[in-house]
């Protein structure tokens, strides 16, 4: 069961302003699958403009990364560097 | 634009051939610090350059019975290793070197500083402190004219069509008298000065002024000489009351302007400052004999 | 974690005889491998390059700060002698809004279109809406002059404040506030509203004893290097291009001139020239397509160099912005609450770096309760680019400046305070992320006992301290290295060398393989020699393209070691490596083959000798964290500022090259000093820039500095084999609060708003 | 397009010239002779990175015409360390770091070769306050002073 926790506005705009999740899944990908199915929508907002952390790595460009059991996964604005 | 021409004559008198020939289109080169950039940014389009450069007259610093003589296209680093000019006149001599950079001070010179008519002009005000006289040649003979008198507003001189300057004489200073340049820049180096003060005195044995002139830069249309602060000088110790009294005269010269370097209020305040602080170091330089 | 002291002299200690942490060649401070062509003149940067048949191009640019563009008439131009093409919007494919950047950053492409050229409409003083290439420059410029624009002038909006009016003119009639739910159905200046938030901040600043809030401002700034942008293009009749262009990166040129072209990536060959400084500012496009398209319109070579003038009128500045800022807490020191609003200025189109500084404002504090708003705001003025640390330093100075004002007021040593709350192992940040193992206390005691912070002060002097964080990333990286004949060995990388990273490549390489650094030659490549590699930026060179050649260099070494098995006659893992040489494990009889006697019989044992890497660094990078300390003396008649002293320590993981990383760090804090005192954008009412040369936008001379003194803090990354951190970006973010504070602490009254002129300073203290 | 035909001696060499009256001797040096050491950051005269000699004296090629140096010795980046050795300048800017990026390299190194020629023994303020026209992004300046420093120090033998 990994922890989930969204953006602020995409949780206002998707889950009632609900930021943290519960969510059984293996990989980033089964989290947006079965994130999507109970909030149609959210996946296409989690796609862009966001980096994903797991536990204490920020991940740009993440896409099949695995997740543990009791893994904290955020959502986060993406870094551009200078 | 038509082309462009350009000559480098060897007399005084080719140069006013050309430049009457140029039909008011002529432009005289001596560094070019200011003339090239202002080219380039299309803000003139002169159709004939001519430069004073081979002309000996306006290159040779020499030493006359009442002072000296320097050329007007006579670089600041030239005059800057000038050793008798540089004692005897350090305002003048400090006031071109703080223009620019080294490379800068490789071209600039105490003519294009003062034809070019800026108000912010470092050199001007010291050389109007040091009561300089500039002479100039045109298609109706030779003249002179002091310093002060040939800035009339931003960008503009009273020299005539065809007229340019050939040297300046800077005028013998009785014993005991000294100079010095300040100006207000917010780097150390590089910037247009934000206020510009140079002072020009002489002290008797007892420390008393016996003249003093103060001039002022980038607080008004064109540098200007603040007469009223050099009369209260005159015949004070330059105590600490004349001093404000001088300053307060200096803040009364001014009528700055708002623009991107500086306020009406804070030139206004800092001309006061420098003033005061150009007077201390004359003064000091005076009694350090130096 | 050692200390490398580079206090005012970087001792060469390190030289050759290995380094305090066990490195043979990491650590050391080898000559730059491109040293000496630029200290000979002979590196060719981007406007040194010449073609046949070459031709110059010039730009046209708006003089108005917003408008519609009614009508372009080339016929004047046209009939120049010596004109061959013209240009305008029209020439480029339009593009869509969704035309976006796959993946995570959201990059625009349909915005970076009407940047690079105008459409319909103007947006900023300097925006480019037609070009034109002739024979000579002169000519080409002399065209520009002459294709009239018919413009239908707007009203323009220039700061964060006024756009975000009610009334105010609007930028765009497709920009829909987005992180606002319902998203608006009205078009606003007001690109996106970004929150981000742990705890309740609300509740805990109800325990605080003590609050310290404020509003603090600054300008927009430029990253001021000293290569204008500059580019040649050549467009073959069958359709390929190559371009030739100094950029932080050559297959982002590629990616983003193919996809504003209308062209596939294949058909565009990039070869990097030596940049002249970037700091971000080239980490997009602004000539390369309208070299590209002048070259395809003209069938001529097309070479484009910008004036001082245009990259200050056109190319993107970082955002200026206003910052409000609330810390809380209790007697003994201990932060309870903090929270932060920002408003950045995108420029003309959304895309200002606001969430990164509500990410980094709070980040060197151990914060439970801690909220940063963050909104994008377009305005008149040209499109913000990243600037080292993007976003990070407007919003360091705001909590960095709350910061000294809280030690004051609990009358707390500003650094042991800092210390008593410093971000540590475990601490979480604002955007959620628990820190590994950071340097950020070590910094602070490190600060703390320096020779600078202990000795007194005089008279209208003032100190100020300020602490700096940055993310640094990794991305994707490719490297090739190569084994010559005679055993010396090429290092081939995608990654633009902005700040040495060329000779850390070589370190790095020469570690791994035991081969001598001087033996190594490190390269960029242009994008058809190497496989794809991300820009450089974001101080993720040294850390993911250096794993990038550890992994090729490690590559190599296992083809190696399999040509000595194959020479032995022994089994493949019999066979181990030891400072540069194959070595047989189980008979130490046989001779150890080394680099070169491996490469001499390559062609015998299967050819040449190369191992490669591709990979894409996800996970490892370590984040820098930085303590400045800066002296200042204020002329309490003038308002100057003189800079006495100044100390920048940085965590900087392991310094690959001792002498760059200083370098980093110097440079940063003299960026960071500008900045605070003499550097901005003024623009006049109508929103035209005026100062656009380096005469009126002062960057710091030489005789404004003090030497910049070092401490090099090494708390090694556990993400990288050598423990790498990147130290690029995190320099700039504490300096802004450093000076502030000094100069607040010197006059007695709190500086709140950047930058600190002769004139704000003398009105503050005057304002009694 | 008139042209004016200027000699000069550029580095030891004489060389001839065709440039138009409005070119500067920046443009002359780099597009005319493709000696390309010397870099324009800015035209006007407030980077230093176009800094020559002109007969001895330290310039900024931007802000000089190429026909004013019909007769004129200039010396370039192209002319210094041109034999076997670099000049202790260029060799302890190398040694120092005083160098990351490199464009405003050129200007700096003949800057302060000028400087040493004029000074052999300059103090710290005396070498930032010469080289104040020659800007620098990358570096804080630091390692710059210092290399000059040491440079003169090697030189003063």
């Amino acid at each position: 069961m990994a922890k989930v926790e969204i953006p602020i506005e995409v949780a206002r705009k998707f889950t009632k302003g609900v930021t943290t999740h519960e969510v059984e899944a293996s990989d980033l990908q089964d989290i947006l699958i079965s994130l999507d199915n109970d909030f149609p929508g959210i996946k296409e907002a989690l796609n862009t403009g966001l980096a994903v952390a797991i536990d204490s790595s920020i991940l740009q460009d993440w896409f099949l990364e695995e997740v543990e059991q009791n893994s904290k996964v955020r959502f986060i604005p993406a870094i551009e560097g200078g | 634009m038509a082309e462009l021409q350009f000559a480098a004559p060897e007399t005084v008198n080719q140069a006013i051939k050309i430049l009457g020939g140029a039909k008011g289109k002529g432009r005289i080169l001596a560094g070019g610090t200011d003339l090239l950039v202002q080219m380039r940014s299309g803000r003139i389009e002169p159709g004939f350059i001519v430069d004073v450069k081979n002309i000996p007259e306006l290159t040779e610093i020499k030493k006359e019975k009442n002072g000296y003589r320097v050329g007007a296209a006579v670089s600041g680093a030239r005059l800057g290793e000038h050793k008798s000019v540089k004692k005897k006149w350090p305002g003048v001599v400090e006031a071109l070197e703080l223009i620019g950079s080294t490379q800068i001070q490789g071209r600039a010179s105490l003519g294009g500083n003062l034809c070019n008519g800026s108000p912010a002009a470092d050199s001007v005000p010291a050389m109007i402190a040091a009561g300089a006289i500039c002479k100039i040649a045109g298609p109706k003979g030779r003249r002179t004219a002091k310093v002060e008198d040939i800035v009339t507003g931003p960008g503009k001189t009273s020299l005539k069509k065809g007229e340019f300057i050939i040297s300046f004489l800077l005028p013998e200073k009785p014993k005991k008298s000294s100079e010095a340049y300040l100006r207000l820049i917010p780097r150390t180096e590089m910037d247009i000065a934000v206020v510009g003060a140079g002072v020009s005195l002489t002290l008797d044995n007892q420390g008393i002024c016996t003249k003093a002139r103060v001039a002022l830069g980038a607080v008004a249309p064109k540098p200007v000489l603040v007469e009223e602060a050099g009369l209260i000088l005159v015949g004070s110790k330059l105590d600490p009351d004349t001093l404000e009294k001088m300053a307060s005269a200096c803040r009364a010269a001014c009528n700055p302007i708002d623009d991107m370097r500086g306020t009406v209020e804070y030139r206004t305040k800092v001309a006061g400052v420098l003033a005061t602080r150009a007077t201390q170091i004359a003064a000091e330089r005076v009694r350090s004999g130096r | 974690m050692t200390l490398q002291n580079g206090n005012g002299h970087n001792g060469n200690g390190h030289n050759g005889s290995g380094t305090s942490n066990g490195y043979k060649y990491v650590g050391t401070r080898p000559v730059r491998p491109d040293g000496v062509d630029k200290v000979t003149g002979r590196a060719n940067f981007g406007a040194d390059i010449s073609l046949n048949g070459m031709i110059y191009g010039s730009v046209v640019r708006s003089p108005h700060a917003h408008a519609k563009i009614k009508k372009i008439n080339f016929d004047k131009a046209l009939k120049l002698k010596g004109v061959k093409a013209v240009i305008s919007g029209k020439d480029f494919p339009t593009l869509k809004p969704s035309d976006k950047l796959p993946g995570v950053a959201p990059l625009s492409f349909y915005d970076m279109s009407r940047n690079v050229i105008a459409r319909d409409k103007v947006l900023y003083d300097g925006h480019a809406i037609a070009a034109v290439a002739a024979t000579t420059q002169a000519i080409a410029d002399k065209a520009a002059k002459l294709i009239d624009v018919e413009y239908k002038i707007l009203k323009p909006v220039m700061t964060a404040a006024d756009a975000m009016k009610e009334k105010a003119p609007l930028l765009h009639d497709d920009l829909f506030t987005e992180g606002v739910d319902p998203t608006p159905k009205k078009a606003s200046n007001i690109a996106k509203r970004t929150e981000l938030k742990l705890g309740d901040p609300e509740v805990a600043m109800q325990s605080a004893d003590f609050i310290v809030e404020g509003d603090y401002s600054t300008e927009t700034v430029h990253q001021g290097y000293i290569e204008p942008h500059a580019c040649a293009a050549n467009f073959a009749q069958d359709g390929s291009v190559s371009i030739w262009a100094s950029s932080q990166g050559a297959f982002m040129i590629r990616a983003y001139t193919a996809r504003l072209c209308g062209m596939s990536t294949s058909k565009i060959k990039v070869i990097p020239a030596e940049i002249g400084g970037g700091f971000g500012g080239k980490t997009t496009i602004y000539l390369e397509p309208l070299a590209l398209m002048l070259a395809k319109k003209s069938g001529r070579p097309v070479k484009m160099t910008m004036s001082r003038t245009e990259v200050m009128r056109a190319t993107g500045p970082t955002s200026g912005g206003t910052a409000h800022v609330k810390i809380g807490a209790k007697k003994d020191g201990t932060l309870v609450a903090g929270t932060l609003e920002l408003k950045y200025e995108a420029g003309a189109f959304p895309g200002s770096p606001v969430a990164l500084g509500c990410m980094t404002g709070f980040a060197p504090y151990d914060l439970k309760d801690v909220a940063c708003l963050g909104w994008d705001v377009v305005v008149n003025r040209p499109k913000a680019a990243a600037y080292r640390a993007p976003g990070a330093p407007v919003a360091a100075y705001a909590v960095e400046s709350a910061m000294d004002e809280l030690a004051h007021k609990l009358g707390i040593d500003p650094l042991t305070l800092r210390r008593k709350n410093s971000a540590k192992e475990g601490t979480k940040a604002v955007y959620g992320v628990e820190f590994d193992r950071i340097g950020n206390e070590d910094c602070l005691q490190a600060a703390q006992k320096t020779k600078h912070y202990n000795t007194p002060l005089g008279e209208n002097q003032g100190r100020g301290v300020a602490s700096g964080f940055w993310f640094n990333i990794g991305g994707t990286s490719s490297a090739e290295v190569m084994i010559n004949e005679d055993g010396t060995v090429i290092v081939a990388t995608g990654s633009p060398d902005i700040g040495g990273s060329r000779a850390s490549m070589a370190l790095m390489a020469a570690e791994v393989l035991g081969v001598d650094v001087s033996r190594i030659k490190p390269l960029v490549a242009d994008t058809e020699s190497v496989p794809y590699s991300d820009l450089t930026g974001g101080s993720r060179v040294t850390f993911a393209t250096g794993k990038a050649v550890i992994d090729a260099a490690e590559d190599a070494i296992k083809d190696m070691k399999r040509r000595a098995a194959k020479v032995w006659k022994v089994d493949f893992d019999q066979v181990d490596w030891e400072n540069g040489s194959a070595i047989c494990i189980e008979n130490d009889e046989i001779k150890p083959m080394s680099v070169a006697d491996i490469a001499q019989i390559a062609g015998k044992t299967g050819g040449a000798i190369s191992g490669k890497a591709n990979i894409n660094v996800t996970k490892g990078a370590g984040p820098g964290f930085g303590t400045h300390i800066c002296d200042v003396e204020v002329d309490p008649e003038t308002g100057r500022v003189t800079v006495l002293r100044y100390t920048a320590i940085q965590d900087v993981g392991t310094a690959i090259h001792p002498s760059y990383v200083e370098g980093q760090l110097q440079g940063g804090a003299a960026q960071g000093i500008g900045w605070a005192l003499n550097e901005e954008y003024v623009y006049s009412k109508e929103g035209n820039l005026l100062n656009t040369g380096f005469l009126d936008y002062r960057v710091p001379v030489a005789s404004d500095l003090p030497m910049i003194d070092t401490v090099l803090v090494e708390v090694p990354n556990a993400g990288h084999p050598f423990g790498v951190r990147g130290v690029g970006e995190t320099p700039i973010v504490p300096p802004l609060g450093a000076v502030a504070n000094a100069v607040s602490n010197a006059i007695g009254k709190r500086m709140t708003s950047l930058p600190m002129s002769p004139a704000k300073i003398l009105q503050k203290i005057d304002a009694g | 397009m008139s042209k004016q035909h200027v000699t000069m001696t550029v580095n030891g060499d004489p060389v001839e010239v065709l440039c138009r009256a409005d070119q500067t001797l920046l443009d002359c040096l780099r597009d005319e002779m493709g000696l390309t050491g010397t870099k324009e950051g800015c035209s006007t005269g407030d980077c230093g990175a176009c800094s020559v000699t002109v007969d001895g004296r330290l310039v900024c090629a931007c802000l000089m015409l190429g026909v004013e140096a019909e007769g004129r010795k200039i010396e370039t980046i192209e002319g210094i360390g041109e034999s076997e050795e670099l000049h202790p300048v260029q060799r302890h800017f190398l040694e120092e770091a005083a160098l990351q990026c490199g464009i405003c390299t050129p200007g700096f190194i003949v800057a302060a070769k000028n400087l040493l020629e004029k000074n052999p023994n300059p103090t710290e303020e005396e070498v930032r306050y010469w080289l104040a026209g020659n800007l620098c992004r990358c570096t804080g300046y630091d390692k710059i002073i210092k290399a000059v420093l040491k440079a003169a120090e090697e030189m003063r033998g």
